[in-house]
């Protein structure tokens, strides 16, 4: 689906969404009355130091207004921006402030959902969509933390071999179903259905136990150990308190 | 990876008390070794996990010298390599062996 | 004779992550959540036939810190890379959640290139959980203090974990970053960034820089005793994590680009920063380097 | 009426043609390929300068380029074949013959090209035989050389790496070859004369420093516990009890590591002043901190070490400065000093035989040997008597009466028994060997002779073949410190336990070592950092060795 076609679902009564530089800025009514925040990466754009400050500068300021509306955070980017500029400016302190940030809302009563709709990887995909509180995808979406290619050169390893292993395990190749597996993706949306009805379904459910990521990794297999070892960390470290 | 397995008899009781004890780190060219506290005095036991395949000659004549010759009775050993040479492995070893003796940290 | 420089016995850069956690806390107080002889290691990395570590590169546990409860983890850089999988990653979650429950603060060693390829996805979604756990932590109160010195640096997913810290102490070894130089080269040409021009990749990420430009809050020597008395400053110190915090971050962060965006090498913005022979600050021994750096861009309590 | 200058009007005539491109002595660097077309005759004898540190990279480039059709069959003569276009010649059909001494980086090609028969190959001598043949059978008739900066009457500066230089030109110049200097830059008075300038008969301006290798430059932050338990017992076993004052040093870890544990272990034994005064050794940034700690009396140098000018500059009282206070260096008289006036010779090799036979050629790689035969050999032309070398003239042959016997320089092979990705160091038949057959060698490529070697030093002891009074003796004692190579496991045990008993064989714990005490806290510097600390920031390392 396209950024219109999904905002269009999304907000079947119009909306003011805009993208500009590869960043989506803007709101659209809620059904029930209300509005929902849109902020995003729109385009395979790559996310660098003024694009993530520029997207945290329009969280704080909707955690500034109190309003209290959830942020949608629709995405489609490349990977962190890879330049000798954005590492001498300190690129990780603007990613992290930008998670800081997502994670702040939603602390201060703004829930956060993230809307993998096309690509992303590594450090845009943690700055954004995986610091929200809820993330979901719609079919087709792509995330990756590395290309086979650039993988197999990595770990040299054929690219034959790797494919085939990757068939194997969810753990380590790119694609949505992986993500899903190991509960970084907690839900693909039906395109079917009218996704204001599953945004509203999403922004409802409920986190009793904070982030459940992992469970759902073991749950759904991806994860086969992660819940067990944090639960027996922290477990063995409250027991000896 | 390799996995090898030997059981000795251990002239030499391993000192101390400390119920285990873990030197070095895998990375190429060096191992970890993680020494319980398990066995009979007299006994010894290593297994190995090496990412270097055909080493497994040199590998008992190491810890056949290690075990005659440093305090390594009652001690269950778990070695995990990463294609270390054998005076790393014996260094590692003994450096295993004093700590759980707990002469040093 | 009396040698012109007196190292510490242990040097941080070359030491393993257990000596440490045992150099930094007080002495004999860590107690390991999870062991070695646990031996939960990485259930992937059979896969691809390479060997495990027993702790899988990451150490947790309390501690002491001048007779204070503490939590530390820390991240062997020897192995794989300190890189994040699966395991290594989830004991850290476990470590921060229970920092929150517990109302302590932790001390985060890094040393790390990144995800561990081999399980990408659960090392990503891993250090997702990381940041949350740990802003979770400092949102109820903890302090989460980040030490950057090792061989591998911090980069790829620690770097921005190192970024959600309360404060970050480096020595001029430790590099902080999200692109290592090898994958800036590959993906953009040696003519945007020469990986091998090793005095470049450490005066765009080592510690120095990071320091001059607010990306970290402590400079120290490279040995334990530098970092315990850095800790217990930053310890001392007020680490809240609100609106006001981040608003303050948001407008370092405009003041650095606004300041030093067009910068095309550290020098320019060394030289920005008032300090008078940029050119020699790679060189500077830790106490001349310190007088040069008062001109700084301080991180002003805003991480 | 026999012509007796013939070789004098070959040379004006060569400077006639190549005077057409040169202003006075100058050549423009654009014009070199046509102007040493000029200059150049095919079948020459040329001597292209470079050896294991610095190079003549211009003219090499130049020469690469050259027409094969108008110049071939050269015979290069030269110590190193380091740069690719050394190699290019040859394949280019411009040279044919090759006599050399080095050939580092270029040790896989080198090899490809001797077996796909581009090159025919003479020898690989040492350093110095090398360039006794320049004056003999080898003189060149072109020399194609490097310096820092020249004057236009070609008096040039060759700054701290003289090196090789004032032998080429010797040799060449005065039996009427012709000298073509490639310089940095020109001036209009050079800092010191290295060389006059009637010895040299055409300039060109690089515009650029000629290549150096910082060959010497070991990182402390690499030397593995391993090397250090090898450097505590040459230090404790060898340098205590001969009282090895003046030496030479491999270019190895093993022997980083004790020069970087002189200041501590050293130290602590009590050795200031007693061992490691006198040196011919290049400036190793690793002895930096024994130099500072006061150690080092004095060092002569075969060239100098990227980085270290300003050290050395510095240091006047330690290293052999000149009038415009740099480094002079110079290989043919520090080869000399390495094999007449030091006691001790120490360095690390690939393989050893059950002879003590040793080569750093293996069947893939011809690496050459620089000044390691020369230095690692026993000199019987030397008179002068010290107490190391009495010691162990007294070992080697207790019966002779003292006053006919000969002295013995101590020639060490140090290193682990394992070498990278565990290919082990003791072999039972060399490469080299090999090589030889295939290549229809009449001598094998042998680096230091079995019998030149007095001590092999791994991390199972020290081997003191001097000591051993037969073949079988020797070969146990190389087995009993072959630690678990095969040839190690396949020792006598029996045997080897009495050659222990003799001290022959002297395992860490015979020297009240413990190997557990091999830490790399004991190294007085951890970090190439380090060093540049301890050199109060005088050492300028080169950025491929920073972490900061």
């Amino acid at each position: 689906m396209t950024l219109a076609e999904i905002l269009a679902g999304l907000f079947p009564e119009g909306h003011a969404v805009t993208v500009a530089d590869g960043l989506i800025l803007g709101h659209g009514p809620r059904p029930g009355g209300g509005r929902v925040h849109v902020l995003g990466i729109a385009e395979g754009t790559p996310l660098g130091i003024d694009g993530a400050l520029a997207l945290a500068g329009q969280v704080l300021a909707i955690v500034r207004s109190g309003d209290g509306a959830p942020i949608l955070m629709p995405i489609d980017s490349a990977s962190q921006r890879m330049s000798r500029r954005d590492e001498l400016l300190g690129l990780n302190e603007y990613l992290a402030h930008l998670a800081k940030a997502l994670m702040l809302a939603e602390a201060a009563g703004h829930p956060t959902l993230g809307l993998l709709y096309g690509r992303s990887a590594a450090g845009a995909f943690i700055a954004t969509a995986l610091a929200t509180a809820r993330l979901v995808a719609l079919p087709g979406a792509h995330p990756e933390v590395m290309d086979l290619p650039s993988m197999a050169r990595v770990t040299k390893l054929s690219l034959d071999v790797l494919t085939d292993k990757a068939r194997a395990t969810p753990v380590f190749a790119p694609g949505l179903d992986n993500l899903v597996q190991t509960g970084a993706i907690g839900a693909i949306w039906d395109p079917q259905r009218p996704l204001a009805e599953q945004m509203e379904a999403s922004l409802a459910a409920s986190h009793p136990g904070g982030d459940d990521r992992d469970r759902l990794g073991a749950e759904r297999g991806g994860r086969p150990r992660a819940a067990a070892i944090a639960e027996r960390v922290a477990a063995q470290v409250a027991g000896r308190a | 990876m390799e996995r090898l397995s030997y059981t000795l008899s251990a002239p030499i009781p391993a000192g101390g008390t400390k119920p285990r004890a873990i030197v070095g780190v895998v990375a190429s060219g060096n191992l970890e070794v993680l020494l319980e506290r398990a066995l009979a005095p007299d006994l010894c036991t290593v297994e190995i996990a090496t990412a270097a395949h055909g080493f497994a000659e040199i590998w008992a004549a190491v810890v056949a010298d290690f075990v005659a010759r440093r305090a390594a009775g009652g001690l269950r050993i778990a070695i995990n390599d990463g294609g270390a040479r054998p005076d790393t492995v014996a260094l590692r070893l003994a450096q295993g062996a004093r700590l759980i003796a707990g002469d040093a940290a | 004779m009396t040698p012109a420089f007196e190292p510490e016995a242990l040097s941080w850069y070359e030491g393993s992550a257990r000596q440490r956690i045992a150099a930094l806390v007080d002495p004999g107080s860590f107690r390991e959540a999870v062991g070695p002889e646990e031996r939960a290691t990485s259930p992937h990395l059979a896969l691809f036939d390479l060997p495990e570590q027993f702790d899988d590169g990451m150490i947790v546990g309390q501690a002491a810190f001048e007779g204070t409860p503490i939590l530390v983890a820390a991240q062997e850089g020897r192995f794989m890379g300190g890189a994040v999988g699966e395991v290594h990653g989830a004991k850290l979650v476990g470590l921060l959640r229970a920092a929150k429950s517990l109302a302590l603060d932790v001390l985060v060693l890094f040393d790390t290139g990144g995800v561990r390829l081999q399980e990408a996805n659960a090392g990503e979604t891993a250090i997702a959980e990381i940041m949350r756990a740990l802003v979770e932590a400092r949102l109820s109160g903890s302090r989460v203090v980040g030490l950057i010195g090792g061989r591998s640096g911090c980069y790829g997913g620690g770097g921005l974990i190192a970024g959600c810290c309360s404060a970050l102490l480096v020595t001029e070894q430790g590099r902080i970053g999200v692109t290592g130089p090898e994958v800036i080269e590959t993906n953009r040409g040696v003519e945007e960034f020469d990986a091998r021009d090793r005095a470049l990749v450490w005066r765009t990420m080592g510690g120095k820089h990071r320091y001059l430009i607010g990306g970290a809050d402590r400079y120290v020597d490279d040995g334990p005793e530098a970092f315990r008395a850095a800790v217990r400053d930053v310890l001392a110190a007020p680490g809240r994590l609100d609106l006001a915090t981040l608003d303050a971050e948001q407008a370092r962060l405009e003041r650095r680009l606004a300041r030093f965006g067009a910068a095309r090498d550290a020098t320019d913005i060394w030289s920005a920063l008032g300090v008078a022979e940029a050119q020699a600050v790679p060189g500077l021994s830790t106490q001349a380097f310190r007088a040069v750096a008062l001109g700084r861009e301080s991180a002003h309590d805003a991480r | 009426m026999r012509d007796w200058a013939t070789q004098k009007a070959a040379r004006a005539a060569r400077i006639a043609a190549g005077a057409s491109f040169a202003r006075g002595k100058v050549v423009q660097a654009a014009d070199l390929a046509p102007f040493l077309e000029a200059v150049l005759r095919p079948g020459d004898r040329v001597c292209l300068e470079g050896d294991n540190q610095k190079q003549a990279d211009l003219l090499a480039d130049a020469l690469a380029e050259v027409d094969p059709g108008v110049i071939h069959d050269l015979h290069m003569v030269q110590s190193g074949i380091v740069l690719p276009s050394h190699l290019d010649v040859f394949e280019k059909g411009i040279a044919r013959r090759l006599d050399y001494s080095y050939s580092g980086p270029q040790a896989a090609r080198i090899a490809r090209m001797l077996y796909g028969g581009q090159i025919a190959l003479g020898a690989v001598h040492t350093y110095l035989e090398l360039f006794a043949r320049y004056f003999i059978d080898l003189t060149p008739q072109v020399a194609l050389i490097a310096a820092v900066s020249a004057d236009r009457d070609g008096n040039l500066y060759t700054g701290p790496n003289t090196e090789d230089t004032p032998t080429v030109v010797e040799a060449t110049s005065f039996k009427d070859g012709l000298v073509v200097a490639q310089v940095g830059e020109i001036v209009d008075r050079v800092p010191r004369v290295d060389i006059p300038g009637d010895r040299v008969h055409f300039v060109v301006e690089a515009g650029r420093p000629f290549h150096v290798e910082p060959l010497f430059t070991r990182d402390p932050g690499a030397i593995t516990e391993t090397q250090i338990l090898t450097a505590m017992l040459a230090i404790k076993g060898l340098y205590a009890p001969y009282g090895i004052r003046r030496l030479n040093h491999g270019i190895g870890f093993n022997t980083a590591a004790i020069e970087l544990l002189l200041p501590t272990y050293g130290e602590k034994l009590g050795l200031r002043g007693q061992v490691c005064t006198h040196w011919a050794l290049n400036p190793h940034p690793t002895l930096i901190p024994a130099i500072e700690a006061g150690w080092v009396e004095q060092i002569h140098c075969f060239g100098s070490e990227v980085g270290m000018d300003d050290y050395i500059a510095a240091r006047p009282d330690i290293y052999f400065t000149g009038a415009d206070g740099s480094l002079r260096s110079n290989r043919a008289f520090c080869q000399t000093a390495g094999l007449y006036a030091c006691d001790l010779f120490i360095g690390s090799t690939l393989q050893v035989d059950i002879s003590g036979h040793s080569s750093t050629v293996t069947t893939n790689r011809i690496a050459g040997f620089g000044g390691a035969p020369n230095m690692g050999s026993d000199p019987r032309g030397r008179r002068h008597p010290s107490e190391p070398w009495l010691k162990a003239g007294a070992e080697a042959d207790p019966d002779t009466p003292a006053p006919l016997r000969r002295g013995r320089k101590l020639v060490v092979q140090i290193g682990e028994t394992f070498g990278d990705g565990n290919v082990p160091l003791f072999v039972e038949r060399l490469d080299a060997l090999a090589l030889a057959e295939k290549l229809d060698l009449p001598l094998a490529p042998v680096m230091v002779y079995g019998d030149d070697v007095t001590h092999i030093v791994t991390e199972e002891g020290i081997a003191n073949l001097l000591l051993c009074r037969d073949a079988d003796e020797r070969e146990q004692a190389i087995r009993g410190v072959a630690g678990y190579t095969e040839i190690g496991r396949r020792r006598d045990a029996a045997m080897v336990a009495r050659l222990r008993e003799r001290g022959v064989i002297r395992r860490p714990e015979d020297l009240g070592i413990d190997p557990l005490d091999a830490d790399r806290s004991l190294l007085a510097a951890r970090s190439i950092k380090d060093l540049a600390l301890a050199s109060g920031g005088l050492y300028r390392p080169p950025s491929r060795f920073r972490n900061w």
